[in-house]
């Protein structure tokens, strides 16, 4: 019986021990009109049947290049990441409730808030949300808290489109309302808003934003702050390697910093698991969702570490909590502190600056090619958008039997916007026989037409 | 050796860049280490070895189901043809993925009960969002606005008070009958014109079927209301009773509990939400759609009534996988004997630990994969409290089950052994359950200084919320 | 530096500290004329890169279904099997000289020895040699040291031919003579001979034979006996699942037991590393090769383990020792004794029988086909030898472009073999579905000539 | 928990065997137990914790080069394009496999110096069975087979002369001088017309370089015989110093060391041989010959010369993929660096222990990848031997360096920290061993009963020959 030990002399020594004939009768309470099966599914299989069949689903497709971003990226993985993070005493282990029995977890989930913090320039970070979309939304949630007259959360439309969905689906349920803030379509960055804001709580301040494009954070943030705004930094980790970190941004540094974690180590995946990060100033931590750990001591005073603030939690404070998230992302999180250990600050800066050297050389390419612009001119770090004389996915469609995923249609991310602009990516994984390759493979598949 | 990765300050090769970004939007610096791979290797492989885990111990935390996560399921999922898909990829080149989870939606469908399934929230708590919101759709699409508040019982999982007020709604908490069913008289009081819903589970967090699920259903709709059904303690009932059959309108499953994925420390779970019909046109979107040879994610103008997406993408697929793996390597025999086992394993603990003298919370109830002891008796008799069995429980290698949890039981300890723990695995916690209460009545001391043998001794929760230190 | 920790601060500090001023100087007893370099060698590269270049090449042949055999066998490996011998304490420790850092790795080796003992009923089992064939090769040294007046051992033909080549090797150098003995063509059996060997120390006794034939050990061992030789069996531990343990062998079993551990969770690996085993009398254990390791006690009364016999071993008896043999195939065997484990009696069982039931199968499906014949009449287990109408090669060539490796030409082991026998083996793995495919498929290639 | 695997016995569900084998060649029974998944990984995760090993310790294990292995070698090596591959696999249908191990075969001649290379040997010492081989079939060729004697160190390896009896040698054991070069003068003596050759190392297992080593060459060479290379040592001098033009003739690497393949509690290695050009047609089969786009094996006709094949089959292809992805990842820079960091931290220790008292074996000269240490002081001071200073480290979480080898230094530790370990790491082993002397000469007992933290106590080595319980 696959992952089930008994064997029958061992039931029945347990069904006498407990007084009852056959397992059945164990579920002797439940009204017999309840009692079913499932014989709908399928039999089981071996575990060598069950290896092959997913090989062959897994291998129906050949392996492609991939330019497609739009917020998760084909980073490379350094061997050890997984290596480690797999190993069973972190795989499966339960949350670190029991502090003593989980140092390991504890002590990894520590440094993981430290290198959050340091990355983002905050005081604290949380120990994972579910992926940046939802943790923007617990974020607004949190400003909402922190400004309870306020009923307005300020967005950016470069904020990506999916990520606007996910405020969309989470906010209005608790009556906030959501206002846009519009792109200049030339330079492709935020304008600075001409009006005044009363009912706002905060401004969102994606950088980078939905285009490629880096923002004035210290201008838009200096506005923020003269509006007595909170601002909500949403920021790519490894990005964060090169550019200025939120807590430096204007006069008095991002309040909450958000983001995608995937970037630190999580594997593409079809889109999950990733993770969300939060970090924000220290007179927010009552505020914070999700789980924190503290260094203390133990009864001996030895340095050891735990959960702590749990009375924000869904267990302690129920109703009342600062979010309802329980399970997290606790897998990945372990695997991104190992991924930037791995890489340290030495290699979290030439990973950036190498995706983003070979971004600014592809864009170069590509745009010689005829009929295809580049729409916007403002500073990119690893991303652009490219606009091609022919709607963008039907160009991404022709590139998959060159071996390549082109990008992202824009309009496949939002239908308002233009059918042939396609969001294109790199990364330190693309080299430059990649480039050249997608350059000559674009030029044919536009000569086709 | 080095006590934290950040003592390994190598100054390692700096790096020349050459950026084309204004450098006003740079840094200066980037205060972290660089540490070598074989420094990041020890420290992390050390520290791994702190943890108590199911590969390593026994760990019958009640209401967490932790059971053997099987390794083939990870290597499935970690195939490099899924695990480098990106999430854009368009679904041409990404059909071995989306049939495996169209399957995957077939089969939770069959499971529960339930006419449709959505396997997109990341976790049981964002599933119970999902169902919450779905909830408040239906009422509101038929404009049926009043109904803003959701039935509760006191015992209920934390995750379902938070999800109803994460969607708007107010609580209402029940209260349980002495022998763990529900107050069907306190329900008939609460339910009324302004109440959406209830959020049960069942078996409950007590440890026992609800034997009245069926007249709650007829009340709770009688009144115009829906049923919501936590699907945490799935695994007592797995491939036997189906929660669309008991009645409930939409629910969650926890895929990371009743379906074997790992819990990774925290996470990452898979809370898919399953709905009967009236309620599917409201599930989160996108959920996979199509037939053989060509399935595709559901497209937004396809489902206008749906609450919406609740993260960027579909979902934790990592995680699906896993559980797709699990349901086709059982098949449906092997399923309905997971919760046969369950509860098996916790009967056959439940009488063994009342042998012994502990009191049992329902004692004249059947367990279900789970059941509660109190340890009222020691704490009245030696002082000695729940958290102190469960901290003496580490020093034998054992974790230590759910404590005070459900809040209504005093000095309660929740344990669920699953069905994947042997029989000389469980007549070894009994064993220690012997000793443990011997020692609590004569050298309580002994308890209420444990653990002793692990990496550290017992931990200063206060101290760490006083002082913070919450980053290095 | 790749793997190398030091920054410039931390290297000049040390070469202080030892009083030289260049690392260069830490090389000034080396005469000047011998300091070169190795420049032709090519530049380094990041690990990303190498693992891209190292995936194209994996991915240069498609998969191939695998009915080659001939002594390593396309077996199902639970996935637990690596996860666990891949692990950091078992992967990266060195062999377990100092017994109280080593009780994992130890205890390991006790249990394989304990497993190998049970396997093929003897007493006494080593901790790996480093394949089937060396291991084949000790043991006659063994043999020949149990009876040093002798100077000869009988090797059937039944041997596999690349067995052979390394007894070829490995042997006359210590002036041994190996006498063959013919197999009957048409059972593919050992012929029972005639004459004496009075100078022969050992019979070897392969169960299976090299054409897949299962011989009639019981009377070869009784004639053995009879001859006052030892007998060394050669087995598949896999099949021993099923067969007569050779501790049962004849009237007093066999002597000495060696045989390839590759079925036992070890990946094909074109050929290595694999591990031998070798198993034999209690009376014999000090001319055993290589590592043992006892059960003891610690210096409190507490069960452990640690190595033994050491002075045996080439480390302490130098030239004396009964074998040079040092590094040895640990890691294997931790696989081999989670594989083991795992499947436990009856996942062993069934393997084999499934192993045996399809090679039956497909024996029955091939032999129907026009031209096909099945030469040998003797009973197999999972391999058989099919002749063909035409040259084993070229038929083997044609079936990989239909997806099989369909096995392994006969005269590819041995020249002097027929050149249109293939001999073909089935594993668990061997599903319906592919037995029907390579009928079709050698069908149509034979078809095709 | 269950001490050992033989303890889950359950049943487990038999099997139904329908078997076309006549009954008397079958056995009855199968006397092994039928764990659950869970209990085999449970138990064998448990075991592996109570190892030391380099991701979880510092290993400074002389002539061992315990240093650490690139998780990426793992993952390149075991890709199923390779790890699938059937030894029997034609050639076409394995191009990018002997492709690597053609590369391979290149670079290793490069870095030795040497005109060719076989990959087949399993280990260090097979591969000196080939070498002394090689050199046996190489006097014969030329009808000079009156020499069946080799000359080796006192102080080499013992795998030296046991390889020399394999392959039908005797044996003459050569004293080294008080600085620790080779007595050149027991050497002068020791040759003649029986001897075949001699078997050095280089530098020597006394951790120095043997200066005189072009006069050796000569000597051996002017009386007719051939030098052997035992590479174990190759980490010293790698991408520096080529055995080749040292005047050896034939050697073998271990790649299991210097190539920083992993030494998995006791193997797989893989000893490659290079040979110079006129031992070169003798080097085992098979090689990998051929040109970009069509590699093969090389058949055995093509090599008559050959001394044969040593295994099955081609060697230990797995580790050659590590060691192949090893001096791709690091090249000739990386590979020079590995010479360079090595000889830094030894001679670091060396000085550092100096310092701190310690007896020094060669003081006056360099350390190379390790040196000698002697504890004779203390030996005499407090009856303190060499093992219980190695037993001692253990408490901290250090790996005993080698001990009692070579025999020529008494009460001796040999050290060799590799390149791979931080200053940090060397800083600390100095802290420990300046404690343990102090110890030693205060509280000699606590090194005599240590271990006292590790998962046993000092293990009772005499009973277990005695009592010879060596399977369950
Ligand atoms: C009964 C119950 N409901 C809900 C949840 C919440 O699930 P999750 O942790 O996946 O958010 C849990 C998990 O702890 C639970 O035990
Ligand atoms: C100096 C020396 N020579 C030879 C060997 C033998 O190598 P192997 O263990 O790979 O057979 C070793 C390894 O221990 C060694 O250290």
């Amino acid at each position: 019986m696959p992952y089930i030990p008994h064997d029958s002399a061992e039931t029945a020594a347990m069904l006498e021990a407990i007084g009852v004939a056959r397992l059945e009768d164990l579920f002797d309470e439940i009204p017999q009109a309840l009692q079913s099966d499932v014989s709908a599914l399928p039999e089981g299989c071996g575990e060598a049947r069950l290896r092959r069949e997913m090989e062959e689903r897994a291998a129906e497709q050949a392996p492609l290049r991939c330019f497609a971003g739009a917020g998760a990226y084909a980073h490379h993985i350094p061997a050890i990441v997984w290596e480690i993070a797999r190993r069973g005493e972190f795989y499966s282990a339960y949350t670190p409730y029991q502090a003593e029995a989980s140092q390991g977890t504890l002590q990894l989930l520590y440094e993981f808030q430290s290198f959050m913090t340091r990355l983002t320039g905050m005081e604290i970070s949380n120990a994972s949300l579910y992926d940046g979309a939802s943790a923007l939304a617990e974020a607004c949630l949190m400003a909402l808290r922190l400004r309870p007259a306020a009923r307005e959360i300020l967005i950016p439309e470069g904020l990506l489109p999916h990520w606007r969905r996910v405020l969309d689906a989470l906010l209005p349920m608790q009556g906030i309302r959501l206002r846009s803030l519009p792109q200049d379509p030339q330079s492709g960055r935020l304008l600075l808003p001409g009006e005044d804001f009363p009912e706002a709580a905060a401004l969102i301040l994606p950088q980078i934003n939905r285009f490629g494009v880096l923002e004035e954070v210290d201008a838009l943030a200096h506005w923020a702050e003269s509006h007595n705004l909170l601002r909500i930094a949403v920021v790519n980790p490894l990005a964060l390697a090169l550019l200025k970190a939120p807590g430096d941004w204007g006069e008095q540094g991002a309040d909450i910093v958000v983001g995608e974690g995937q970037p630190l180590g999580v594997p593409l995946a079809a889109g999950g698991p990733y993770f969300g990060f939060l970090t924000c100033r220290r007179d927010y931590v009552r505020q914070l969702p999700g789980r924190l750990v503290a260094k203390t001591v133990d009864a001996a005073g030895q340095v050891a570490y735990c959960l702590t603030l749990q009375a924000r939690e869904q267990h302690i404070r129920r109703a009342g909590a600062t979010s309802n998230i329980c399970t997290n992302q606790g897998l990945l999180v372990t695997a991104a502190t190992i991924h930037l250990a791995t890489l340290g600050a030495n290699g979290l800066r030439a990973a950036a600056a190498r995706a983003h050297q070979q971004a600014q050389r592809l864009r170069a390419l590509l745009a010689r090619l005829p009929g295809v612009e580049l729409p916007h001119a403002g500073p990119v770090f690893n991303e652009f958008v490219l606009r091609l004389p022919r709607p963008a996915p039907s160009v991404r469609d022709g590139l998959l039997a060159h071996g390549f995923l082109a990008g992202v249609p824009l309009i496949e991310l939002n239908p308002a916007d233009d059918p042939h602009d396609l969001l294109v990516a790199c990364t330190e994984l693309s080299e430059d026989e990649d480039l050249d390759g997608y350059a000559s493979a674009l030029a044919g598949v536009l000569g086709e037409a | 050796m080095e006590e934290t990765i950040f003592a390994c300050q190598h100054e390692g090769t700096p790096v020349e860049l050459e950026l084309a970004i204004p450098a006003h939007l740079l840094r200066d610096d980037l205060p972290l280490p660089n540490p070598s791979e074989l420094e990041v290797l020890r420290h992390y492989t050390r520290l791994s070895q702190k943890n108590f885990s199911i590969d390593t111990n026994f760990y019958p935390l009640g209401s967490c189901t932790m059971k053997y996560n099987p390794r083939i399921a990870h290597e499935v999922a970690t195939l490099p043809g899924f695990s480098r898909l990106h999430p854009a990829t368009p679904a041409v080149a990404a059909q071995g993925l989306l049939r495996s989870l169209a399957e995957l939606q077939g089969w939770l469908a069959e499971l529960t009960g339930m006419a449709a399934v959505s396997l997109s929230p990341a976790a049981g708590a964002q599933g119970e969002l999902a169902g919450v919101a779905m909830i408040r759709a239906y009422h509101q699409a038929r404009g049926d606005t009043q109904r803003q508040r959701i039935l509760i019982p006191q015992a209920a999982h934390g995750t379902n008070p938070a999800s109803a007020r994460m969607a708007g709604f107010a609580v209402t908490e029940l209260p349980n009958l002495p022998n763990g069913d529900l107050d069907l008289d306190a329900l008939r009081a609460a339910l009324g014109p302004e109440v959406a819903g209830i959020m049960l589970t069942n078996p409950s967090t007590l440890g026992v079927f609800e034997r009245q699920i069926q007249e709650v259903a007829a009340l709770v709709h009688g009144a115009g209301a829906l049923l919501y059904y936590d699907g945490a303690n799935l695994n007592a009932i797995l491939g036997r009773v189906k929660p669309g059959e008991m009645g409930f309108d939409v629910m969650h499953l926890n895929l990371h509990k009743t379906f074997a994925t790992p819990h990774g420390g925290g996470g990452p779970g898979s809370g898919a939400v399953a709905a009967a019909s009236r309620l599917a046109p409201y599930l989160p979107v996108p959920r996979v759609v199509g037939e053989a040879g060509s399935y595709r994610w559901e497209s937004h103008a396809e489902r206008p009534e749906s609450i919406g997406q609740l993260s960027a993408y579909a979902g934790n697929i990592g995680v699906l996988l896993r559980a797709h793996a699990y349901v086709r390597r059982l098949g449906h025999t092997g399923l309905q004997r997971v919760s046969a086992y369950a509860a098996l394993n916790a009967n056959y603990l439940m009488h063994g630990l009342r042998r012994q003298g502990y009191t049992v919370a329902f004692a004249e109830r059947r367990a279900t994969h789970e059941f509660i002891i109190s340890v009222q008796d020691l704490h009245k008799a030696s002082a000695v409290r729940a958290l102190d069995v469960a901290k003496r429980l580490l020093d034998f290698g054992i974790h230590a089950p759910t404590i005070y949890f459900p809040q209504l039981v005093p000095e309660c300890l929740l344990i669920e052994p699953t069905e994947t723990e042997s029989k000389a695995s469980l007549d070894r916690f009994l064993e220690v359950m012997a000793q443990i209460r011997r020692e609590a009545l004569e050298e309580p001391e002994r308890l209420r200084n444990a653990p002793h043998d692990l990496p550290v001794r017992r931990v200063d929760e206060t101290l760490a919320a006083r002082r913070l230190q919450v980053a290095e």
